[in-house]
């Protein structure tokens, strides 16, 4: 290498580090762009997928699940567990059980692409946190559900009459007799889930005496917050309360 | 069992200028990129001798592939190289569209493509930031990751994961792209050009990282070839060897780029190819975008989908290089045999050949330029 | 100059036909149809029934549903390669040397477990850095005695990929210097990839 | 205050002194820096830990005090105790010799220059023992490289130093200082009458002090990724705490050195307003402006070949320096022959 190519190396790589320190220097005087985590947090886009959740249908405040098993069949990870009773006066099953253990989700979203009925969705959920490994292991959907379905009714104390003949079908006992049995599991955590329109006031009022947020809106955001395990936790009390508070007209109890 | 062997304390004291030890380079250290080990023999700084070891997190993608129907396979596949996992995806579903013969829609196409390419400067931004990291620089990886960020936002939006996609489907796409997309694409493509110009100022016009990169590792064509190393690694040995043209699939066909090489065959030719990757990935992306035409996203797929027998073979140009998946059917919905044969296996296989006599900073900055994805050799 | 797909399967049928001199000689009849091709798979097919032990089967039986050709061009835009070679095991040096001669770069190796047919099927892709040419070169071997030679002097690159081929089926590459598990536990004695494998 | 003004009180009064600006110094710089990274990169740095993170050296140096210094089995326990020991002492004895001001400074010693490069060069042998220590493979090649690379940048620095030695003619620190009152053009850096290389000359010294302190792009000793953390692998808790603070402390003596030699000490640029208070913060003021500037290459270079870096020692700084103390000297002594 002759002389002057070694100074002319230098020069030009003596340049070049200058230039990387003017842009590092630029890139100084710009604004930051990390989101300051706990205290700010991002708004997750309408296709983001988190954890499945069933879809409360915002006109009959119920799932439109009707249990019929290909979620299970399309998932890949077998970490769905569904199950559903017929009722009577309803042509399909209508869903009792719905576990998911998030442990061995992969998100792919086989599940949703293959339910018929639409009654299944991605959470908006990102930062699902617990201490404990059932919270993800055991995720009751069914619960989440109730959770909501209970604002819904709350905030819908006199739906539209399209499902009432449903509920009048049945000569049902009332709903004060009917009440007392899931409020002995969990009061009031399930007992908006029910087919009646009409009485739906009056029961919610009935089932909740023990929870003390009677009428809170917040509710559905607590399903969707940034911390669902403690909706979860809330709602651990009995994964059989929903299954057995489902107030059809004969209670049977699926308990377990 | 090697690990155990330790010259320090085995070996008297001195034993004249022969004198070697054994290094653990792995399998947790900060320039595997993950858990990669090699077993190097060094004499001093020297490497006489370096044998990769992988397999720490072999998952067995290929038996998972043979136990569940393709649909449920095809999760996986994001999973194998997860910096690349559209790509991945795409000659999966390509292999099953090429055995059944299903029609794509050539919306559908279109998006793949855009999602491809988008994919691959993302995948090459982490390796740019991590090459660098390799090196001793730290701000580039957080400048690429403030870029990359605009690409996992604009897939989030899109598909809803920001990292394994699963967002093709046999015969289409899981969804179609919105306006919001197509419109972020454009406007991220007319932002990235001077982000690109930015890079090459901070970074490969460096004197230091000219230096550290130029005539270290050559990997020669010869090599390549009979290693089986593709994508940048034989571009950068001068070889215009690109799966998007030499066995063309999905829209590549009627769009223009040109496969960028360099014949240096050194680490520096290696990054220079990606970095000229990445500025055809944004002129793609952009034919793209003026080509694509309104339509379906999705053909028609039989809900049952199973293959006729007999074996069948779809590459596509991954971020690292030729991804290959062979199906061997026997007429189930089950693959009978599925195997993927990764870039970054081949890639790395040629290492001991390679760093042969190199000293440990250039290995590693070999390593680097190599751009290993770890779960990708292990599958 | 990479040779175009016809000179290449020439030269492989070429090979393939050579294969029937040192074939069983016992197994008179198929030395008759060595160009037709038909004869070595045939013969090869019959020798591993598992339903017959004695390997110098006649010839008389030896139409096991129309065994395909050795050497077959095939429709890239269906299969995804162009030419489908079908060789003996001893043979996939010869083929190996022939696509380095080529000039093919090694894609990959991988075996296939056929338990119905008692065999085990060994395949190497080559794929060519200039050419859009890929080549397929396929040798069965018997399910008990796995074995054919190691490609690794023509192309290194093959170190690896037997010794995962080796993980995975248990197909013993003779001459190969290393093949200690690679991808799984370096106790390994299983073979996961094997049909009849169960965990 | 006469008690003060005693010469043993005095002394002894700095010397506490020095032993806070270093630790404080050491604590905050760390901080600094990782603000100064953020920054550069776009993001806030640390900030929980107090307003801004201002305490968030006292919630490192509380994690590194809670933390076992563990000795690992196989080592020579004694020499891997002592490093961090040695590692922290020659920063500690330099800033001794440094005026901060006219007349703040612990001792002034007539040969302050010779004293510091004196115990600069323990630093070496610090990373050495502990490296060799540590009875760790990475260690060993980061002492082995530790050493190739201090000598090979002793020569130009102190090449280059020589040159000053004979512009200034003293090696009294507070004597160099006091040469270049006035004008900011007569600080040393800027004397290009005296030599037209002097611009030159700093960016050699520059660039030595960096290979000296094993900063980036010069750190070969630590190269996390090539040696995970180099000498200094095997040290937990507070064993590296020091390691890490010597490192700072070692820069802030490099960059104090750099002010006295090339920008002027404790004058002020326009010559006035120097004395007094203002001379300490004149001082500080420019050894921070180069600390900042430090931290700013750290963030913006990758780490130099290991070679390439013997090489530009070897090849380029020392013959430039060779050629800048040449021309020094004939610069000085030409004029005279034709008097």
């Amino acid at each position: 290498m002759s002389l002057k190519s070694a100074v002319r190396e230098t020069l030009t790589g003596f340049k070049s580090l200058l230039t990387g320190m003017r842009i590092t220097a630029r890139e100084a005087t710009k604004p930051i762009i990390t989101v300051q985590y706990p205290h700010e947090t991002l708004k997750m886009p309408d296709r983001f997928r988190g954890h499945v959740q069933l879809i409360l249908d915002p006109e009959t405040g119920k799932s439109r699940c009707t249990a019929c098993g290909l979620c299970v069949r399309a998932c890949p990870s077998d970490c769905l567990e569904v199950d559903g009773i017929k009722r009577e006066g309803e042509k399909k099953k209508s869903v009792t059980e719905y576990k998911l253990d998030f442990t061995k989700c992969s998100l792919c979203g086989s599940c949703v692409e293959a339910c018929p009925s639409d009654a299944i969705e991605y959470s908006k959920a990102y930062n699902v946190v617990s201490r404990d490994r059932d919270d993800f292991a055991k995720m009751d959907l069914v619960k989440d559900l109730d959770a909501k379905a209970k604002v819904w009714a709350e905030t819908h104390p006199t739906p539209p009459a399209a499902p009432a003949p449903v509920a009048a079908t049945p000569g049902s006992p009332t709903p004060a007799t009917s009440a007392p049995a899931p409020a002995v599991a969990t009061p009031g955590s399930s007992t908006p889930a029910k087919a009646a329109p009409a009485p739906v006031a009056g029961r919610a009022e009935a089932g909740t005496p023990g929870s003390s947020n009677p009428a809170t809106p917040p509710a559905p955001a607590a399903a969707n917050s940034p911390t669902p395990s403690s909706s979860i936790a809330n709602a651990a009390a009995s994964t059989g309360a929903a299954a057995g508070a489902t107030p059809s007209p004969q209670p049977e109890s699926k308990t377990t | 069992m090697i690990a155990s062997k330790d010259n320090f304390s085995a070996a008297p004291a001195s034993q004249g200028p022969q004198e070697t030890f054994t290094l653990n380079l792995g399998p947790q250290h900060p320039a595997a990129h993950g858990v990669l080990r090699v077993l190097m023999t060094m004499d001093g700084e020297w490497i006489q001798r370096a044998e990769p070891v992988i397999g720490y997190i072999h998952r067995m993608h290929e038996k998972m592939g043979e136990n569940r129907t393709l649909a449920k396979f095809l999760p996986n596949t994001s999973r194998i190289d997860y910096l690349s996992a559209m790509h991945y995806t795409h000659a999966v579903v390509g292999a099953v569209e090429r055995a059944a013969k299903i029609e794509v829609p050539l919306r559908a196409e279109y998006i793949r493509v855009i999602t491809s390419e988008l994919n691959r400067i993302s995948s090459h931004m982490v390796w740019w930031g991590a090459l660098l990291l390799d090196l001793g620089g730290f701000t580039p990886i957080l400048y690429a990751f403030d870029d990359r960020e605009k690409i996992l936002d604009l897939l989030e939006g899109l598909c809803g994961a920001r990292l394994t996609y699963c967002y093709y489907r046999f015969g289409g796409l899981y969804n179609d792209a919105d306006d919001a997309f197509l419109k972020g694409t454009r406007d991220f493509v007319q932002h990235m050009k001077p982000r690109l110009q930015m890079y090459r100022d901070l970074v490969t016009d460096n004197i230091i990282l000219r230096k550290r990169l130029t005539d270290i590792g050559p990997i020669p064509a010869e090599m390549c070839r009979r290693y089986g190393a593709t994508g940048p690694v034989i571009r950068g040995a001068g070889v215009a060897y690109d799966v998007r043209r030499a066995e063309p699939y999905s829209v590549y066909p009627k769009l223009d780029f040109k496969i960028p090489t360099y014949p240096e065959a050194d680490s520096m030719a290696r990054y220079l190819v990606r970095m000229d990757e990445m500025e055809q990935s944004l002129y793609i992306i952009e034919q793209a975008l003026d080509q694509i035409p309104a339509g379906p996203f999705i053909g028609k797929v039989p809900r049952v989908l199973k293959l006729p027998p007999g074996d069948t073979c779809y590459a596509v140009e991954a971020a690292r290089g030729r991804f290959l998946v062979r199906l061997v059917s026997d007429g189930k919905d089950t693959a009978y045999r599925v195997k993927l044969r990764t870039p970054s296996f081949s890639n790395l296989s040629l290492y001991e050949e390679a760093s042969k006599g190199m000293i440990l900073p250039d290995a590693l900055a070999m390593m680097g330029s190599l751009d290993l994805v770890i779960p990708d050799i292990d599958r | 100059m990479s040779p175009t797909l016809e000179q290449l399967a020439e030269q492989y049928t070429q090979l393939a036909a050579a294969r029937v001199a040192p074939a069983p000689a016992p197994a008179g009849a198929p030395v008759a149809g060595l160009a037709e091709a038909g004869g070595p798979v045939a013969g090869r097919a019959e020798a591993g029934r598992p339903g017959s032990p004695t390997p110098a089967a006649p010839a008389t039986a030896a139409a096991p549903a129309a065994p395909k050709p050795p050497v077959q061009i095939v429709d890239p835009a269906l299969k995804g390669y162009h030419l489908d070679v079908t060789v003996g095991p001893e043979q996939v040096v010869a083929a190996a040397e022939i696509a380095d001669r080529a000039g093919f770069g090694l894609d990959t190796i991988t075996g296939v477990d056929w338990i119905a047919q008692n065999e085990m099927e060994v395949v190497y892709d080559y794929f060519h850095p200039t050419g859009p040419v890929r080549l397929v070169v396929r040798a069965r071997v018997p399910r008990a005695t796995p074995e054919l030679p190691t490609i690794l002097q023509v192309f290194p690159g093959a170190n690896w990929h037997e010794r995962e081929t080796h993980d995975f089926f248990g197909i013993k590459f003779t001459g190969h210097p290393n093949l200690k598990p690679f991808l799984l536990p370096e106790d390994a004695d299983f073979h996961p990839l094997r049909k009849d494998y169960k965990p | 205050m006469s008690f003060l003004a005693l010469e043993p009180i005095r002394v002894l009064l700095y010397l506490v002194g020095i032993c806070a600006f270093v630790g404080g110094n050491a604590a905050y710089l760390v901080l600094a820096e990782r603000k100064g990274a953020g920054r550069i990169q776009r993001r806030p740095g640390p900030n929980e830990a107090g307003w801004a993170g201002i305490l968030q050296p006292l919630a490192d140096g509380i994690k590194l005090l809670a933390k076992q210094v563990m000795v690992p089995p196989g080592t020579d326990a004694l020499l891997f105790r002592a490093a961090p020991l040695m590692v922290m002492a020659p920063p500690l004895m330099c800033l001794a010799t440094i005026p901060f001001g006219d007349t703040v400074v612990a001792r002034n010693l007539n040969i302050g220059l010779l004293f510091v490069f004196s115990f600069g060069s323990i630093n070496v042998m610090a990373l050495m023992l502990g490296g060799w220590a540590s009875r760790n493979k990475y260690s060993i090649i980061s002492a082995a490289r530790v050493v190739s690379q201090n000598v090979a940048y002793e020569i130009p620095m102190l090449l280059v130093v020589i040159t000053l030695l004979m512009i200034t003619g003293t090696m009294d620190l507070n004597e160099i200082i006091k040469q270049q009152a006035g004008w900011f053009w007569n600080w040393n850096v800027l004397k290009i009458w005296v030599n037209p290389l002097m611009p030159v000359t700093f960016v050699i010294f520059f660039t030595c002090m960096l290979a000296e302190t094993n900063r980036a792009p010069f750190d070969m000793a630590e190269a996390e990724s090539e040696l995970v953390a180099g000498a200094f692998t095997e040290y937990g808790g507070m064993g590296f705490g020091v390691f890490f603070m010597a490192e700072y402390a070692n820069i802030v003596v490099g960059c104090c050195l750099a002010t006295i030699l090339f920008f002027g000490g404790w004058q002020s640029p326009f010559g006035a307003l120097s004395d007094g208070l203002w001379g300490p913060i004149w001082f500080l003021g420019k050894t921070y402006a180069l600390i900042f500037t430090v931290i700013w290459i750290r963030w913006t270079f990758p780490r130099t070949q290991f070679y390439s870096l013997l090489n530009l020692s070897w090849k380029i700084l020392i013959p430039l320096s060779l050629f800048t103390l040449l021309l020094t000297g004939a610069m000085m002594k030409l004029p005279l022959l034709f008097k």
